[in-house]
C-alpha cells in the first residue's frame, strides 16, 4: 500500500536529514536536539515494522533518558563551539581526511554488498503478525533470562563507574550527599 | 477514504482539543475562586457573571503583550522550547479514552473508541511523552541564557526525571494487574462489581494511587513541589524570560499536563467512565466528574500545603517514594501470581 | 509497501553518516552521539530482518542493545567530564596523554 | 557413614581454625573432643555394622567421587573398612578422644588463641590419620600419610617460640620427607609395573605370582614401602626425629607414639601384607631392622634421665617388635601389639604428663622421686602401665609380646627370638627404674631446683604462665594430682591396658584368638613356605614353655631395676663411673645424631652453598631476567603504534571493518 511507502519515505527522510545535521552542526546542543528528531523518525520506522514496544522503548530511553544525559553535560561543561587545537592540527587533518575516504569506501562496500545479497528474494516475507509486548517479554525472561542479568549487572556497573568517574570532585570538597 | 468513521474520529480529535484548552481555562478560573475561597476572598467578580469570563480576559491580556525575546537567546531554541511543552501536553492525552465506545447513535455502521487513539502500549506511550516533555523546560531554561531561568530548569529536569521513577513504577503495578498496556484495557478491566465501582483498581491499588498523585504532582511542576518557578527564589524559573503567546504555551501546557495526570489517574484507578446510575453511553460525564474533582484536588492542594525545601524534595522522591512504589509493585506482582487476580 | 533492501540502505546510509560523524568531528561529544546513530542504524537493520524473517528476536536485541548503550553513554559521558576537568577542552586530539 | 569420621575431626578443625580465637576455651575444647568422640561413635556402629557381615565378606566401601578421572587411570577418593582399618579406627579415634579429653586440662595454661589452634591441629591430625588408615587405594593413602606428617611437625613445634621444639619439628618433617620419598617411589613403581594403587586390586594382582626368590619388582616396591614406613615409624635408620618429638606438649607425644602416627607404617606393612609376603628378603630385612631397632633403642633408652625420652626410646624399641613380628609374616601378633601398645603407651605418656604438670614442667628423672604419696592416682595407673609393658603375665603386654616372641622363635628364627627376649629385659628394666626413680624413695630435689628445672625446660608460654602466678613457687606441699579431666583418661587406659590382652587369648591357653580370626580377611597371607605356616604345626608345649620364659625374663627386668634403684643406689654411679666411655656412648644416644650431620647434613649444605647456587643465581635467574628483557624490548617496540590520538585509532578500527568486509565480499 503506497502509503505506508510514503510514511516510510518521510521518516527516512527525518532520519537521514537530522542525522546529517547532527554531523555537520557546530552546536552540540543543537545536535543533541537534532539526533533526537533522527531517534523520533527512527521510532516511526519500527511503528512500520510492526515493533511498536521497541518504538516506544527507543524513545523513552533513548530520547527520553540518555539525551537528557547528553544536554546536561553539554550544558553543565557549557561546550565551547568546535575548539580546534593548533598543535596537532597536521596529523589530525591527515586522519581525518583518511578518516573520510575510509568511510566512503565503506560506504561503497554496504552498497555492493546489497547489489549482490540474496535479501531481495525475501524482500516480501513481511506478511507475519506483529509481535505482541507478552510474547516480547516472556521471550527476554525466558530464553534470554542470562543476557538480561548480565545487562542488569552491566548497567549496575556502569552506575558506579559513572559516580566515581565524575562525582570525584564532589567527594573532594565533600559536598557528595548531592551528587 | 473519507467514510463516517473516520470523519467521527476527526471530530473526536477536534472535540478533545478544544476541550483541553477549553479545561485549561476553566481551570485558570477554578484556581483563582478556589484560591480565593480558601483565603477568604470573593476571586474574579467582574468580568462577566461571577467573572465567568476573567480566563477569556487573560487571555486577551496576554496575547495583547509584546513578546521580548532575550539578546543573548538562542532563537531557534527559545522559540521551540514552549512549542515542545505544549506539544508534549497534547499528545499525552491522544492515548486517554473519555468514554466508551459508541455508535452516536446508530449514526455510525461501526463502534468508534472516544479518544483519538487506541494504541496498544498506550501507557509506554504516556511515559514517553512525558519525559518528551522534559525537555521543553530544560531547553527554555537553557536557551534564554539567564540564570534564575537555567536553575529553574535544572531543577525541573531533575525534578521531573527523579519522580517518572515512581510514576512508571505505580503505573506498572497497574499493568500486572490488568494485564494489558491499553489503557482503554485498562478502564475497561475495572467495569462492572457492584455499582460500577467495586472494581476500581483504587481498592486494590490504594498505595499506588497515591504514588502516582505525588509523582504526578511533582511531575506537573504543581505545589508543592513548585520549585521551578519557586517565585520567592527563582523568580518564575525556568519561564522568567518568556512573555506573552510563548508564556501562555508553558502557562497552557502546565495546565493541560495536570488534566492529562488527572484523566490518566482518573483511567488507571478510578475505573475511567465506569461509575453508578448512568448508561454507558453518558459514561463520559462520569469521566468528567471524576478528572474535575482531581483537578479540584490539585488547587486545594496548591493553596493548603507549603512549598518544600528542593533537597527534601529530593530526598522525598529517591528515599521514600521510589522504594515504597517498588515494594508496592512488587506485593501486587506476588498477589496476582498467588491470588491469580 | 517497503521491502527489506529499504531499510538495509536506508541504515547503512545512516551508519555511514555515524562513522564519519567518529570520525571528522572535533568534538568528544558529538563523537559520542555519532556513535548513538550508528548504533541506531544497527537496530534499524535487526528489527528490518527481524520483521522480514518474521522472529522476534530482533526486537529483544535492540532492546539489549539500547540497555547496553545506556550504560556506555553514561560511562562516556563521565570520562568526558573527568577529561574535560583536566584538560579545559573538549577536542579529541587534546587527549594526549597517554601518547606511547 | 565411613566418610563422618574423618569429616567430624577435620570440621572441628576446621571450627576451631576459624572461630577459634573467639571461642572461649572450654568451646574450643568442647568442639575438639566433641568431635572426636562423635567420630569414635561412628567408628563404633560401623564397625558393628561390619562385624555383622559373613566372616569372608567382611568389607565396607564408600566412593565419594572420582577424584582423578583421565582415560585408563581412574582414581575415586574411596573410603574402606575392612578388620585390619576397623581395628586402626577404634583406636584412633577412641585413644584420641581420650587424649583430646586430657589435653583440655594439660593445655588449660595457654592463651585462648593458642588453645584453639593446639585443639585445631590435635583434630587435623586425628582427621588425616583416619583417612590414611581408611584410604582404599595408595593415594588417599598417601595424602593422610603426608598430612599427618605435616601435623606432626605443626604440634612438635608447637612452641615455636622455644628453638629446641621448633628445630624437632622441623628434624620430624625432614626425616619423614626421606621416608616418603621412598614411599612415593614405591607406589609409583607398583602403579608402571602393576598398572593399580588399588589395595585391593593389587593384592588380587600379587597373589597371582610366585614368591620372589631373587630380588625382584615385587621386592623392589616393598622395600621401597618399608623405607617409606621406617621414616614413619621411627626404625633404624629414621627414628632418631622421635626422641627429638617430646619437646612436643606431652599429649602430643602420646597421640604421635601410642595411637596414631608411629602406627603408620606398621599398618601399611600390614595392608600390603601380600606385597610383604612375595618378598621373603625384603621380609628378613623387616624382621632384622625391627629387631636391631627394638635393642638399640632398648639399650639408649636404658640411661636416659629425661622422663619422656625413656617412653620415646621405649616407645621406638616397641615398634622394633612389631615390625619384628610383621617380618616373620606374623602380621595379626603384629597389629595385636599394635593395638595394645597403643593402650599401655598412651598411659603412659599421660601419666608422665600429670607427672611434669604436676611438677610444673620438671621432667628429669634425677630431679624426681616420692611422688608415689602426692599422686596416687597416677602413680597406680602408671605403674599398671609399666607392668603391662614390662610384660607380666596377665596383663596387655604379655599376651602381644610373647605372642611375637613365640612367632619369630616358631618362625624358625632363634636368634632374633634371642635378641628380642634381652630386649624384653631391657624393656622390663628401663620402665621399672622410671618408676622406681620417679614415684619411690625420697624426693632428690627441692623448690628451687623444680623451679629452675621448669625455668629451664618450660616453654615461653609455660614460663609466662608461671611467672604470672609464683606467689607460691611450687614444692611438695603444692603437688596437686591429675584433675579429672585428666585422671579421668588415665583410668580408662589403665583398664584397657589390662584387658586389652583378653582379646587374642592364643590358643594355647585355651583362648580363641578372636583377633587373630578377626583380622584374617585382611591379612590373609598366601601360605608362604617356612615362616607363616610353621606357626600352625608348633606345638603348645613350646608356646607355654616360651611365655614361661619371658615372663621370668620380666619378673627378672623388674627385680634387676628394683635391686639398683632402691636397695642400692649407689651402683648405677659406679657402673657409669667403671664403663665411661658405654655409658657416655648411651647417653649421647651412640652420637647418631653428630653421625648423620657429619654425613648427609653437611656435605649436602656445602654442596648447595657452594655449586647450587651459583648455578641458580647464573643460569635459572639468567632465563628470567632474560624473559623479563625480551619483553620489555618487545614492549618498547610495540609502543611507537600507541600515539595516543583517539582518531587515530578510530580510523584504524575502521580500516580492519573494511578490510573483513571487503575480504568477505570478494570471496
Amino acid at each position: 500500500m503506497a502509503f505506508n511507502l510514503i510514511l516510510f519515505y518521510l521518516f527516512a527522510a527525518i532520519a537521514v536529514g537530522t542525522t546529517l545535521l547532527v554531523v555537520v552542526q557546530s552546536n552540540p546542543v543543537h545536535s543533541v536536539l537534532l539526533l533526537i528528531g533522527s531517534f523520533i523518525g527512527l521510532a516511526g520506522l519500527y511503528v512500520l515494522l510492526e515493533a511498536p514496544f521497541v518504538a516506544v522503548i527507543q524513545i523513552i530511553v533513548y530520547a527520553g533518558a540518555i539525551m537528557v544525559l547528553f544536554l546536561f553535560v553539554v550544558m553543565l561543561l557549557n561546550a565551547p563551539r568546535e575548539a580546534i587545537v593548533r598543535s596537532s592540527m597536521l596529523e589530525s587533518g591527515a586522519t581525518r581526511a583518511v578518516g573520510a575516504l575510509l568511510a566512503l569506501a565503506f560506504a561503497a562496500e554496504l552498497a555492493w554488498a546489497l547489489t549482490r545479497s540474496r535479501t531481495l528474494a525475501m524482500s516480501h516475507a513481511g506478511d507475519t503478525p506483529a509481535f505482541s509486548v507478552p510474547q516480547i517479554g516472556q521471550r527476554i525472561f525466558q530464553e534470554y533470562a542470562f543476557a538480561f542479568e548480565a545487562t542488569s549487572i552491566l548497567i549496575l556497573v556502569a552506575m558506579v563507574g559513572a559516580i566515581t568517574l565524575a562525582g570525584r570532585h564532589l567527594s573532594k570538597n565533600d559536598q557528595g550527599h548531592n551528587g | 477514504m473519507l467514510n463516517p468513521v473516520v470523519i467521527a474520529q476527526l471530530a473526536i480529535l477536534l472535540f478533545v482539543f478544544v476541550m483541553l484548552l477549553s479545561s485549561a481555562a476553566g481551570m485558570v478560573y477554578m484556581e483563582r475562586k478556589v484560591a480565593a475561597r480558601i483565603q477568604q476572598r470573593m476571586g474574579p467578580t467582574l468580568v462577566g457573571p461571577y467573572g465567568l469570563l476573567q480566563p477569556l480576559a487573560d487571555i486577551i491580556k496576554l496575547a495583547m503583550k509584546e513578546d521580548v525575546r532575550p539578546k543573548a537567546a538562542d532563537p531557534i531554541l527559545f522559540a521551540l522550547a514552549p512549542i515542545i511543552s505544549a506539544a508534549c501536553a497534547f499528545t499525552a492525552f491522544a492515548v486517554v479514552p473519555f468514554g466508551a465506545e459508541t455508535t452516536f447513535f446508530g449514526l455510525l455502521d461501526q463502534p468508534v473508541p472516544l479518544q483519538v487513539a487506541d494504541v496498544n502500549v498506550a501507557i509506554l506511550w504516556v511515559f514517553a511523552v512525558t519525559s518528551m516533555g522534559v525537555y521543553g523546560i530544560v531547553l527554555a531554561g537553557w536557551s534564554s541564557n539567564s540564570k534564575y531561568s537555567l536553575l529553574g530548569a535544572l531543577r525541573s529536569s531533575a525534578q521531573m526525571i527523579s519522580y517518572e521513577l515512581s510514576y512508571g513504577m505505580a503505573l506498572a503495578a497497574v499493568l500486572v494487574l490488568s494485564g494489558t498496556m491499553s489503557i482503554r484495557g485498562i478502564v475497561e478491566a475495572q467495569s462492572g462489581g457492584l455499582l460500577d465501582v467495586s472494581h476500581w483498581f483504587l481498592w486494590l491499588q490504594p498505595v499506588g494511587f497515591f504514588i502516582f498523585m505525588t509523582a504526578g504532582v511533582a511531575e506537573t511542576n504543581r505545589a508543592p513541589f513548585d520549585f521551578p518557578e519557586a517565585e520567592q527564589e527563582l523568580v518564575a524559573g525556568y519561564h522568567t524570560e518568556y512573555s506573552s503567546m510563548s508564556f501562555a504555551m508553558f502557562f497552557l501546557a502546565e495546565y493541560i499536563n495536570m488534566v492529562t495526570v488527572s484523566a490518566i489517574a482518573t483511567s488507571l484507578y478510578l475505573g475511567g467512565w465506569n461509575g453508578p446510575f448512568l448508561p454507558e453511553w453518558l459514561g463520559w460525564i462520569w469521566f468528567l466528574a471524576k478528572v474535575g474533582f482531581l483537578l479540584f484536588f490539585y488547587v486545594w492542594m496548591r493553596w493548603t500545603l507549603p512549598r518544600y525545601r528542593y533537597d527534601q524534595l529530593m530526598a522525598f522522591g529517591w528515599k521514600f517514594l521510589l522504594p515504597l512504589s517498588v515494594v508496592n509493585l512488587l506485593v501486587t506482582a506476588a498477589g496476582v501470581l498467588y491470588f491469580g487476580l | 509497501m517497503a521491502d527489506l533492501n529499504h531499510y538495509l540502505i536506508l541504515s547503512g546510509l545512516l551508519f555511514t553518516i555515524g562513522t564519519a560523524g567518529v570520525l571528522l568531528r572535533r568534538n568528544v561529544i558529538t563523537v559520542l552521539l555519532s556513535i548513538e546513530v550508528m548504533l541506531n542504524a544497527v537496530n534499524l537493520t535487526f528489527i528490518a530482518f527481524g520483521r522480514f524473517l518474521g522472529s522476534s528476536d530482533g526486537q529483544i536485541i535492540v532492546f539489549f542493545v539500547i540497555t547496553v548503550a545506556a550504560a556506555e553513554a553514561a560511562v562516556g559521558l563521565a570520562l568526558v567530564i573527568a577529561l574535560f576537568r583536566h584538560v579545559e577542552t573538549l577536542n579529541p586530539d587534546a587527549f594526549r596523554q597517554l601518547r606511547g | 557413614m565411613l566418610l563422618w569420621i574423618p569429616l567430624l575431626p577435620f570440621i572441628g578443625f576446621l571450627v576451631n581454625t576459624s572461630g577459634g580465637r573467639r571461642l572461649s576455651k572450654t568451646a574450643a575444647g568442647a568442639v575438639a573432643s566433641g568431635a572426636m568422640f562423635v567420630a569414635f561413635l561412628a567408628s563404633v556402629i560401623s564397625v558393628r555394622a561390619l562385624v555383622l557381615l559373613p566372616a569372608e565378606e567382611r568389607e565396607l566401601t564408600q566412593r565419594i567421587f572420582t577424584w582423578i578421572g583421565s582415560a585408563d587411570f581412574q582414581v575415586p577418593l574411596g573410603l574402606r573398612l575392612d578388620p585390619l582399618s576397623a581395628v586402626m579406627i577404634l583406636v584412633v579415634t577412641g585413644i584420641g578422644f581420650l587424649i583430646h579429653l586430657y589435653s583440655t586440662a594439660y593445655m588449660v595454661e595457654e592463651e585462648p588463641r593458642e588453645y584453639a589452634r593446639y585443639f585445631a591441629y590435635l583434630n587435623l591430625f586425628a582427621a588425616f590419620m583416619l583417612l590414611l588408615v581408611l584410604g582404599e587405594n595408595f593415594l588417599v593413602l598417601f595424602v593422610g600419610w603426608e598430612g599427618v606428617g605435616l601435623c606432626s611437625y605443626l604440634l612438635i613445634g608447637f612452641w615455636y617460640k622455644n628453638r629446641l621444639a621448633a628445630d624437632a619439628g622441623k628434624k620430624a618433617f625432614i626425616v619423614n620427607r626421606i621416608g616418603d620419598v621412598a614411599f612415593i617411589l614405591g607406589v609409583l613403581l607398583a602403579f608402571t609395573q602393576l598398572g593399580s594403587v588399588n589395595f585391593k586390586e593389587l593384592n588380587g594382582l600379587i597373589a597371582g605370582f610366585r614368591p620372589e626368590e631373587t630380588f625382584g619388582v615385587v621386592s623392589a616396591i616393598a622395600l621401597l614401602l618399608f623405607i617409606g614406613a621406617t621414616g614413619k615409624s621411627a626404625q633404624i635408620p629414621l627414628y632418631i626425629w622421635l626422641p627429638d618429638a617430646m619437646e612436643g606438649p606431652t599429649p602430643v607425644s602420646a597421640l604421635i607414639h601410642a595411637a596414631t602416627m608411629v602406627t603408620a607404617g606398621v599398618y601399611l606393612i600390614g595392608r600390603n601384607a601380600v606385597i610383604f609376603a612375595h618378598a621373603p628378603e625384603v621380609l628378613t630385612i623387616v624382621a632384622v631392622i625391627g629387631t636391631a631397632t627394638a635393642l638399640w633403642a632398648g639399650a639408649i633408652g636404658m640411661v636416659q634421665n629425661d622422663i619422656k625420652r625413656v617412653l620415646a626410646y621405649s616407645t621406638v624399641s616397641q615398634l622394633g617388635y612389631m615390625f619384628m613380628a610383621m617380618g616373620v609374616g606374623a602380621y595379626a601378633a603384629g597389629i595385636f601389639h599394635l593395638l595394645t601398645h597403643a593402650f599401655f603407651k598412651a598411659l603412659l605418656f599421660l601419666g608422665s604428663g600429670a607427672v611434669i604438670h604436676a611438677l610444673s614442667g620438671e621432667q628429669d628423672l634425677r630431679h624426681m622421686g616420692g611422688l608415689k604419696k602426692e599422686l596416687p592416682i597416677t602413680y597406680w595407673t602408671f605403674l599398671v602401665g609399666a607392668l603391662a609393658i614390662a610384660g607380666v603375665p596377665g596383663l596387655a603386654g604379655f599376651f602381644s609380646k610373647d605372642e611375637i616372641l613365640y612367632r619369630t622363635f616358631a618362625a624358625g628364627h632363634p636368634l632374633l627370638w634371642t635378641v628380642g627376649a634381652i630386649t624384653s629385659l631391657m624393656t622390663a628394666f628401663y620402665m621399672f627404674r622410671l618408676v622406681f626413680l620417679a614415684f619411690h624413695g625420697e624426693r632428690r630435689t627441692d623448690a628451687e631446683a623444680v623451679a629452675r628445672g621448669a625455668a629451664s625446660r618450660l616453654p615461653a608460654t609455660h614460663e609466662q604462665h608461671h611467672d604470672a602466678d609464683n606467689s607460691h613457687p611450687p614444692h611438695a606441699s603444692h603437688l596437686h594430682d591429675a584433675p579429672r579431666a585428666m585422671a579421668t583418661p588415665l583410668v580408662v587406659l589403665a583398664i584397657g591396658s589390662v584387658l586389652a590382652g583378653y582379646l587374642n587369648v592364643p590358643a594355647a591357653l585355651g583362648g580363641s584368638a578372636f583377633l587373630e580370626h578377626f583380622l584374617e580377611p585382611s591379612l590373609q597371607v598366601p601360605a608362604v613356605e617356612g615362616m607363616h605356616g610353621a606357626a600352625e604345626h608348633a606345638s603348645y608345649s613350646l608356646e607355654m614353655a616360651l611365655m614361661i620364659v619371658s615372663s621370668l625374663i620380666a619378673v627378672a627386668g623388674i627385680g634387676i631395676a628394683a635391686f639398683l634403684y632402691l636397695k642400692r643406689p649407689a651402683i648405677p654411679e659406679a657402673m657409669a663411673a667403671r664403663f665411661p666411655g658405654a655409658y657416655q656412648f648411651l647417653v649421647n644416644k651412640g652420637y647418631i645424631d653428630e653421625a648423620y650431620d657429619a654425613v648427609v647434613v653437611q656435605p649436602i649444605k656445602s654442596l648447595s652453598e657452594h655449586v647450587l647456587w651459583k648455578a641458580d643465581a647464573t643460569v635459572i635467574d639468567g632465563a628470567v631476567n632474560g624473559m623479563g628483557q625480551i619483553v620489555a624490548e618487545s614492549g618498547a617496540l610495540l609502543r611507537q603504534m600507541h600515539t595516543g590520538s583517539l582518531r587515530l585509532y578510530a580510523v584504524s578500527v575502521l580500516f580492519g571493518a573494511v578490510m573483513i568486509v571487503g575480504y568477505y565480499l570478494w570471496s
